[in-house]
This record gives C-alpha cells, structure tokens and sequence, in this order.
C-alpha cells in the first residue's frame, strides 16, 4: 500500500523531509519504523530513541502496536510543548 | 461569533476574546481565562520562539478536547486559540476560556484544557538564540498532570 | 497602572482589566483569570441583586488574601475587583487575576484567592423579585472549598 | 468603654439600625452579643441564632471569645456571599 509519512519537529530535522511517500506492506506502526530505520544511518539516527517518539495515524495519536490497514498518512514527531 | 477552536499565526488581543466569549454565554455564572505567554530564557537571549504544528490534526485534536471537557464539567461552552510561527518573548502564545454556572466546573475544565492541550496537541516549540536553536524538551510534570484526570472520573 | 484591590460601584470591562493586568506582568508565563457573573434566578424574575459590604473591612481583607495568595504561590501579581450595590442577571460582579511563572501556580492563585473571597471578604448578596427580597445564604461547598487550602500547607 | 458597633445583611434588618455607639464593659465578643441580645426583643431575635453570626473586631475577623481591650469597632453579620 501507499502511505503519506510526515515528520515533525527534530525529527523532521533528522531525516531531513518534512513529508514523503512510501510502498510499504507494515502492518503496524512499529513494523514501518523498523523498516525506516533500515533505510540508511540518518533514518536509524532518528529513529534510534522510540520511547522520545510519538506517533499519530490518520491525525489520531496511536501506540505503536496500531494496526496500518486502511491508514492514508502516518505522522512521527517528539512529545508534544504546546500551551 | 468568533470559532471556538482556532489555530492561527496572527496574534490576538486576550481582552477582547475574553469579552466575545463572555458575550455568548447566558446563565453562566463563572468565566475562567488562561493565556499563555512566551517567556524570555533565563539569560535574555531569545530571539525567537518557533512554534511548529501538524495542521489538521491540530484542530482535531483541539476540537476533541475542546468537546470533551464540556462534556466532563458540564461547561456552558469553551474556546481554545492557539499561535504558531515565530513569537517574541512576552507575545501570546494560546488562550483557553470556559465557562460554568459555578466556579469550581469553569477552572477544573480550564485546567483539563490545559493539561490536555500541553501533552496531546500536536504543538512543538523550539527556542532560537544567537548562538543556535533548541527544540524544547516535553517536562515530565506535564505528563504527570494529566494523570489526574483519570482518577476518580 | 490600575490598583490591584479595587472595590466599586462602577460597572468594569472584562477584557480591558485582562489587558492592563497582563501588560504588567514581565517574566510571567501564564495570567489566569475569574470572571463572576451575576446569575438570574432558575425562573428567570430576578429583578435586581444587591451586594451589600462593610467599607474599609472589605478592602484590608481583599489586600491579605492577594498578599497571601502572591506569597503561597509566587504569583508575579494578582489582582482583585469586586462591584457593590444593585446588579442586574448577566452584569459582571467581580473579577480576579493571577500571573505566574507556570500555568499551575497561576491556577491555584486564582481559586486560592476565589475561595477565600467567597466566605472571607465581607459582602452579602439579596435576590430581589417583584414578590420580595431574600438574602443569598452561604454553601456549605463554599466553607469546605477553604479546607483544602490548609491541608499540606 | 465606648464601642461603635455595626450591622450587615439581614442583621442589620433584624436590629433595625446599621451602626450605634454603645457603652460597655463586656470583655469579649460573646459577652457583648449577651448584653445585645439581653436589650429587647428584637435584638434577641437577631441574636438567636450565634452560629449564623460572623463578627469582626475593627476590621478583623474573630472567633466570639476574641478579647474587646482597645477596640474601636465591633461589626456584626451573617456568613459572607462574596465572589
């Protein structure tokens, strides 16, 4: 399936794009990071501290076991500094 | 009537929101403000705060909030408005209003707004000086208040 | 600069006390505010509402319970004004403010000092309807919300 | 000892006057709301109830075994209802 990814914050920082698209056949968030982190060093940089990571699919923060059938975007950022 | 949810770069001047809110909420007795304002860093040296955020899910998620603690404290009705871009220190950052027939409901749903709001909309703040720029850590009390609000219902 | 303890007669505006006060308030990062609004009966006759106090008592008590509320939660200021004489249902009764540093100390000023206010500042309230007059009587919610505030210190 | 008292609310309603001077010797607040309600009837019906009196000693309030030496002004009143 296609995905719209999107990142925020250091995060975006780190892969270096604010949004890309992907082929993919996770079933779950953490099955997507997994296959990001194997991309190359910038990605497993990012993605090396999962418990500073938060996600969202579909604009709905999730944990990382949620399941990506049906999803159309999938979002990765830090914990939230808003107020 | 201005929207109850607003996610937007231009400032806003509180006073008049906190009268335009005020305005539209017959039989409440009680009207509670917070407005967030940027802080300057300890030494000085900010010269921009840089407020980054997810749009579309930022109104979801602020309009599920904004839903949820009316429905939890009986609120007469609540707003939340919130900046993003580059602000300056003392710039308002975000303002949240509720409303109750007494007190008590009006700040607990205040503070509900904010605890949520803190943790749970997609906001990220990063501090620029002359030196660099730092994205600023989430601090563990902002979790920790949002735990209250699952005792006890 | 308007007083930060004021007690009068005279309608106010919401919002432009909002605005004076968070313009002088440099460092701060939070500024919550408490509107009271003047309810009308669950019938809907209420005709006018008079608040009665005692001169001279009412301000020192309004002065302690701001010093004590800056002092107990490092507030950067607070602020207390309350009206007298005859309302009317949707009128603005009174108003207080509070900045802080953090938004929880800023919250906890402000109904630290809307508890104490409640049943420690000397004003009465009468409802009066075209069948008569009657004087609003204390709630018991009112005296217990003052005991959480000397638990813990 | 000249005391000027006052009255609030519905005391002062009962009592039929919002301030008067008194000449008195009572030593404490009690002891002066003894000799009120001790005047006539009225005043004993303002009186009856202690425990929806509240009492302030030039300008403070105090419990009703508060001392009277050096006072100024006495107030009575019921429970307050700001806010």
């Amino acid at each position: 399936m296609k995905l719209d990814i999107r990142y925020f914050a250091w995060l975006r920082e780190r892969v270096g794009t604010a949004a890309e698209q992907v082929e993919t056949e996770a079933a779950t968030v953490a099955d997507l990071i997994a296959e990001l982190r194997a991309r190359d060093e910038g990605y497993a940089y990012a993605f090396s501290d999962t418990g500073a990571i938060r996600a969202a699919v579909d604009h709905e923060l999730v944990e990382f076991d949620a399941a990506l059938s049906g999803a159309r975007e999938v979002a990765f950022f830090p914990p939230m500094t808003g107020g | 009537m201005p929207a109850p949810v607003r996610v937007q770069q231009a400032p806003f001047d509180m006073g008049a929101e906190l009268n335009a809110f005020a305005a539209t909420v017959p039989g409440a007795g009680a009207v509670v403000s917070f407005s967030g304002i940027t802080r300057d860093l300890a030494d000085g040296t900010l010269e921009v705060m840089e407020i980054e955020h997810y749009p579309g899910m930022t109104e979801a998620a602020l309009s599920a909030i904004r839903d949820e603690a009316i429905a939890r404290f009986g609120l007469t009705d609540a707003m939340i408005l919130h900046r993003y871009g580059p602000l300056k220190a003392a710039d308002p950052i975000m303002m949240v209003a509720t409303a109750a027939r007494h007190r008590a409901d009006a700040f607990a749903g205040a503070e509900f707004l904010m605890d949520y709001l803190k943790s749970r909309a997609p906001f990220w703040k990063k501090e620029v000086t002359a030196k660099g720029a730092a994205w600023v850590a989430a601090r563990d009390e902002d979790e920790d208040a949002l735990a209250r609000w699952s005792r006890g219902g």
